[in-house]
């Protein structure tokens, strides 16, 4: 029983890490990773989710509606942002960064300006879970689900849709696809606009277990590009394992080192596998299989 | 002044520097207004806790003016919005200083802050008001210290946590000074009050999730949990504990007087917190009511009147009193008015008085205790606790100034 | 077409002064800017910049002096990412080194014998290493592009974390204490050996001179080094490694070379803002200090380093002014700021300026 | 004659592709020699093993008798290799004059560094283009101008891939003249090329790649005799 409950413990505290990581990178795996936009102002997508959600819960809707209109606004967010900023620079990678933090520092400070510095938060529902003696937040075990659901959709989305189909090929080969007849203007806000609501959703899944204030989306962001550098530009080769692997990193040094650690080894394991890795292991995983 | 005066008397002379700066306050004459600079941190990371610093401020100002401002001279104020960047402060105390030429700076929030812009105070000898409370410390004759320190809020409610819940404690803090410094003054505590440390946990600036924490919690044996996490990321334990079902009272000298987080969180997530704090709007007393009402009729909008809004109103009344008796803004003879020890003022906290030695500010420690629907109420009250530590370890202001921050383990008489 | 081929190897190689031919290179194809009108221009900001303390107060000499601390970072940032075409995030990490390692050695061996300035000679010594460590690990392990950036964020990062607990005892170098996230404090100024009694350079005047000496020559230089042949192969690599590589140019280590420069003048800034404020705090090397040098020389214009130079100092000076008259708003009028910038003026707005006033000229002369 | 590329057994593949399966090849210095070979029989990739830009799995190269397998790019470069590559390898962004520079500031400073310049321009026949952004030459141009730079790396040693590509017939017979001048000078050339007009205009002798092995090699006139060789270019469309 005792050594259930370690096994147990320790499984939850993976799963935790790991349902973090690829919830809160999910968003920027499409951004950076299929359309190769650093997107700054990721977090505060997130930030714009979680205060949809909070706003909406607060008025008596039930949580999940509350956080799907989270996802939405955020997505409609981008897709406006899309049309008006990033779209002027998809041949430019690098002055996205500039563009995104302004983005960034807007809505930060003009969230703190209209809603002030905080925001009530919902609180946590479900209660906790005893299993073997300790007892677990029932909300977190919802969210490592929630995770594995997502990576399910995704992957449901891009390789069995015709959505999917057509955004990857309007990423990997513009031309081609414009010359297919694509729409590819559009292709690209529908892209980013799932980005921007999938940083929503993210947003919205934490709300009920974070504070909320206007620089919220801070604590997501270094965690979010390590997993999708990590894995690669593919997110479901690359980003799933990556999670798993900084999950398993992370948990064990923080169980081990304490959260200093925890830390630190997330970066250092980017350096690293940037160095040895430089595709990402999605890159990787695909040579070896080919 | 020691040291940095003489050399920075050198560089004028070849610079042709602004000795005027320091000249300039007692120069001034009958009726021009009083400057004072308020560098806070009205953006970013603790813009929630610090706006109402400032509109604290305004208030004093404001009433100060009404009643004829102090020795007969209105008092204006110069507003900086630092943005919660270290850079600011050192940019804008230059400013306010050499620029504006301020007779008093109230300035900072975090611990970081107050070193950055120290030197600079230092360096031009002006006159700091660090209105927060902090890890401690700090023994230097530019700056006086309006908030409550370690020994004041500990050495009340350690030994009060151990008598009622046990002796078995926890602590988890945020790795940085304040945390680190904090969670050495608990263990001492502890261990002088007969207990015991079950667990002692630090976790970086900026994590916000916290399960490996929580169920190391839940595997000890404690009986009370000491947190002293900082920040909004951090703030997130509460909610992931209470999730958690740990169930176990918490003990803080940093959450609810400054965040407010009672107001912020859902219920039940900070229930049995119990936290010393020298001042919340909470407190029941006719002067404190009085002050909300004051604050409230000025500002309707404030979310919460913390003990820092406390704090600055009452250094702007201290540095009303100490101009009115010293009758000049000159700063050695305002320090030879707190050298005559009693410079007291009764304000929405109670009665506080500076100490020479060190500085700082005697408080009344209210001990809240957050309920289960996060109303307040103060199961006890000490009056007139003093910052003794900094003057029992040898830092005697009216002596020498050492300009430095000491810790326990690097103490003053070393 | 042909036949003068041969003649190339009768064209007798005549020795000339290197310093001419480095002093020739103070214009050239890198960089933006030739001819008498320039240099008047040129000549004529500096004596500006000369004289306007003895009309400037104080503070405004100081905070101008401040401004320029920053420059040799923004200037190594556009040597690495204008020129050499590697985007550096961290450029923060070799800032802080160097920070750092001014503090640790002036508070362990003091200002006699004008150490302070073999310290800050150190510091950037040791901020080039650490660069010219760096630059070999990325560039010699084939990494480009965007994950350069990210691997220069994640190092200072990882330095920002690790230096943020260092509050314990513990944590000293000597008499130095590195004091966690508070910072590390009580350092000297820089202070110069004089007859009579060493001078301290507080932020004033003297400062001032110190610098805009320092940012004349630094400038200078770099048009010097930019438009010889070091510069003309970084932008050779910028604009087609394959080939400049097929030319016989080891990519690599120009990139590691450009890169430890770039890491040397983050070095220098470290050093010389820790020697400013007496102060350095882990938080400048977090994620906002770090995205800060790259906003400087993106609005500037990151592919001329006139462009970069003026632009920090506008970037700079304008973002503060901000701070200090639009209060709670300033931060939205510079995030508007950035946005506008690039979408208006892709190369910068120093670059945009100049080439606009180069065609109004030549629309003036015709 | 001596010999100044010597390639034993090379071997080289990508996955399950094999782009060189045990090439044996020679070549003598001062020779003009061709490659040509369908499409996907290995000529590129064997340029690339030679430059150094991919590492082979088995076999040596030699060069003026020294082993070079394991130098790098930029290394051969400087004992005498250079290129020109099949898409114009230039840097658009530069003029004329700073691209030429650019290839020779290695060996070349000031005055000889600008006589030369002058030289290569007028070779190139760019003299009026010197201070013209490169990118805005005709693709002709533009050939030319990474011809020059190629040469003023002052090679033993020049790989041409595919030279003429695009370019039309006035074009391509200045190309081969061009060619001719330096070859003259003492400057070998191994040439990929399609077009057999222009093979026949500056090669002596040819080689025939075929998946990733030498299939035949003789002169010119033996090689479009060679029954084989017309076979597999039959067996592809595009040639």
């Amino acid at each position: 029983m005792a050594l259930f409950q370690t096994a147990f413990a320790m499984l939850y505290q993976f799963g935790d890490a790991f349902a973090f990581l690829v919830i809160s990178c999910a968003g920027l795996a499409v951004i950076f990773g299929m359309m190769g936009v650093i997107n700054l102002a990721h977090g505060e997508f997130i930030m714009c989710g979680a205060y949809v959600t909070a706003t909406v819960a607060r008025e008596g809707l039930p949580l999940v509606v509350a956080i799907i209109a989270g996802a939405v606004v955020a997505g409609l967010v981008g897709m406006v942002i899309e049309r008006l900023v990033i779209r002027h620079l998809y041949h430019r990678p690098l002055d996205s960064i500039i563009a995104t933090w302004g983005i960034s520092l807007i809505a930060t400070q003009g969230v703190l300006i209209v809603l002030g510095s905080t925001m009530a938060g919902i609180g946590t529902p479900l209660g906790a879970v005893t299993i073997g003696g300790d007892s677990y937040s029932a909300y977190r075990l919802v969210l490592m689900v929630a995770a594995i659901a997502l990576l399910a959709a995704l992957y449901l989305l891009f390789y069995r849709t015709r959505f999917g189909v057509v955004a990857r090929a309007t990423i990997q080969k513009p031309d081609m696809a414009r010359a297919l007849g694509v729409d590819t203007g559009r292709m690209y806000g529908l892209t980013f606009g799932l980005g921007a609501a999938l940083a929503g959703l993210a947003g919205g899944l934490y709300a009920p277990t974070m504070t909320m204030v206007p620089t919220m989306g801070a604590t997501f962001i270094v965690e979010s590009f390590v997993t999708v550098v990590v894995g690669g530009a593919d997110i479901f080769v690359g980003a799933a394992p990556a999670a798993a692997i900084l999950a398993l990193i992370r948990a064990t040094l923080t169980a081990w080192y304490g959260q200093l650690f925890g830390q630190i080894g997330l970066l250092v394991a980017v350096i690293v596998v940037i160095r040895i890795l430089p595709g990402g292991l999605s890159a990787w995983l695909k040579r070896g299989s080919r | 002044m020691t040291l940095p005066m003489r050399t920075l008397r050198r560089a004028g002379t070849l610079a042709g520097l602004c000795l005027a700066v320091t000249a300039a306050p007692s120069l001034a004459q009958e009726g021009e207004p009083i400057k004072i600079g308020v560098l806070e941190d009205q953006s970013g990371d603790f813009a929630a806790a610090t706006n109402v610093k400032v509109h604290a401020i305004e208030l004093a100002a404001s009433e100060i003016n009404d009643a004829g401002g102090i020795d007969g001279r209105p008092v204006e104020l110069v507003i900086y919005d630092t943005q919660s960047d270290n850079r600011r402060y050192q940019e804008f105390m230059r400013r306010v200083l050499q620029a504006d030429q301020v007779d008093v700076v109230f300035a900072g929030f975090s611990s970081a802050s107050r070193e950055a812009y120290r030197p600079i105070v230092n360096q031009f000898d002006g006159l700091a008001f660090y209105n927060n409370q902090y890890e401690g410390g700090v023994c230097d004759a530019n700056m006086i210290v309006t908030g409550a320190v370690p020994e004041q809020q500990f050495s009340t409610l350690i030994p009060w946590m151990m008598e009622e819940y046990g002796p078995n404690v926890y602590t988890i803090a945020a790795d940085y000074n304040f945390g680190q410094i904090s969670a050495e003054w608990v263990r001492q505590i502890v261990e002088e009050e007969g207990g015991t440390m079950v667990g002692e946990e630090f976790i970086p600036l900026g994590v916000s999730q916290f399960s490996q924490t929580i169920q190391n919690i839940q595997a000890s044996e404690a009986d009370f949990v000491v947190t002293l996490l900082v920040g909004a990321a951090q703030a997130s334990y509460y909610e992931q504990a209470n999730a958690s079902d740990v169930n176990l009272p918490m003990a803080s000298s940093v959450n609810v007087g400054q965040g407010y987080e009672h107001k912020r969180f859902t219920p039940p997530s900070l229930a049995d917190m119990y936290v010393t704090t020298n001042y919340i709007e909470e407190i029941d007393s006719p002067a404190s009511n009085d002050f909300v009402e004051r604050f409230r009729a000025m500002f309707p909008d404030e979310p919460y009147i913390n003990q820092e809004a406390a704090n600055s109103y009452i250094a702007m009344n201290l540095y009303k009193q100490l101009v009115e008796r010293a009758g000049t803004t000159d700063h050695d003879a305002l320090r030879e008015v707190i050298a005559e020890g009693d410079v007291c003022f009764d304000g929405p906290s109670g009665n506080v008085c500076l100490d020479p030695q060190s500085q700082h500010m005697s408080h009344t420690i209210f001990l809240a205790h957050v309920n289960e629907d996060h109303s307040i109420d103060f199961p006890q009250t000490w009056e007139n606790i003093e910052p003794y530590w900094l003057g029992d370890e040898g830092c005697d202001l009216t002596q020498n100034d050492p300009s430095a921050q000491y810790t326990p383990s690097n103490p003053p008489n070393q | 077409m042909n036949t003068r081929y041969n003649d190339v190897t009768a064209v007798t190689t005549r020795r000339e002064g290197s310093l001419w031919r480095a002093i020739g290179h103070l214009e050239g194809p890198q960089t933006i800017g030739r001819g008498p009108l320039f240099w008047g221009l040129v000549s004529l900001a500096i004596v500006a910049a000369a004289i306007y303390p003895l009309f400037a107060d104080a503070w405004t000499v100081g905070n101008a002096a401040y401004f320029m601390v920053w420059t040799f970072m923004a200037m190594g940032l556009g040597v690495v990412w204008g020129y050499a075409g590697a985007l550096s995030f961290g450029q923060t990490a070799f800032f802080g080194l160097a920070g750092y390692a001014y503090g640790v050695l002036t508070i362990n061996i003091g200002t006699a014998y004008g150490f302070t300035i073999a310290a800050i000679l150190l510091s950037i010594l040791l901020a080039g290493l650490f660069a010219l460590l760096i630059g070999y690990f990325m560039f010699y392990g084939r990494i480009r592009g965007v994950f350069i950036g990210i691997v220069t964020l994640s190092v200072t990062l990882v330095l920002e974390t690790f230096m943020a607990q260092t509050a314990g005892p513990q944590w000293r170098i000597g008499e130095a204490r590195l004091n966690g996230f508070n910072g590390m404090s009580g350092m000297p100024p820089l202070t110069i050996p004089w007859p009579g009694g060493d001078l301290a350079l507080f932020p004033g005047r003297g400062f001032y001179y110190v610098l805009l000496g320092l940012v004349v020559a630094c400038y200078l230089g770099l048009r010097m080094l930019l438009n010889a042949r070091f510069g003309n192969v970084l932008v050779a690599i910028r604009e087609n490694p394959h080939r400049a590589e097929m030319l016989g140019y080891d990519i690599r280590l120009y990139q590691t070379l450009a890169f430890g420069l770039g890491g040397a003048l983050a070095g220098l800034s470290g050093a010389l803002y820790t020697a400013w404020g007496q102060y350095i705090t882990p938080s400048s090397m977090g994620l906002t200090a770090a995205a800060l040098p790259i906003v400087w020389v993106a609005v500037g214009g990151r592919r001329d380093i006139t462009a970069t130079l003026l632009g920090t100092i506008l970037v700079l000076a304008g973002f503060q002014s901000l701070t200090i008259y639009g209060s709670q708003y300033a931060l939205v009028v510079m995030g508007s700021l950035l946005l506008l910038t690039v979408l208006a003026a892709p190369e910068g707005l120093i670059v945009a300026a100049m080439t606009g006033a180069r065609s109004l000229w030549r629309r003036a002369r015709r | 004659m001596t010999a100044i590329l010597e390639v034993a057994g090379l071997r080289k593949s990508f996955g399950g592709v094999t782009v060189a399966d045990g090439i044996d090849f020679v070549l003598e210095r001062g020779a003009m020699h061709c490659l040509i070979g369908p499409n996907g029989a290995g000529k590129s990739s064997f340029f690339r093993l030679i430059l150094g830009e991919h590492a082979p799995d088995a076999g040596r190269i030699l060069f003026a008798g020294d082993d070079i397998t394991a130098l790098r790019s930029f290394q051969r470069i400087r004992r005498g290799i250079s290129v020109k590559f099949q898409v114009p390898g230039i840097f658009k962004a530069l003029s004329v004059r700073q691209n030429l520079e650019v290839a020779f500031q290695h060996h070349l400073h000031g005055q000889s560094l600008s006589a030369t310049t002058r030289a290569m321009l007028e070779f190139a026949g760019l003299e009026h283009e010197a201070d013209l952004q490169a990118g805005v030459l005709s693709h002709g141009q533009q050939q030319w101008l990474e011809i020059a730079m190629a040469v003023g790396v002052e090679p033993q040693l020049l790989l041409l891939d595919e030279p003429t590509a695009g370019m039309s017939p006035d074009e391509t017979r200045k190309t081969g003249e061009m060619l001719h001048d330096l070859n003259d000078r003492g400057i070998t050339i191994l040439a990929v090329e399609h077009d057999m007009a222009f093979v026949e205009q500056i090669s002596r002798r040819v080689t025939v790649l075929h998946f990733g092995s030498i299939f035949a090699e003789g002169t010119i006139a033996e090689i479009i005799d060679h029954p084989g060789v017309q076979e597999i270019y039959l067996g592809t469309a595009d040639v």
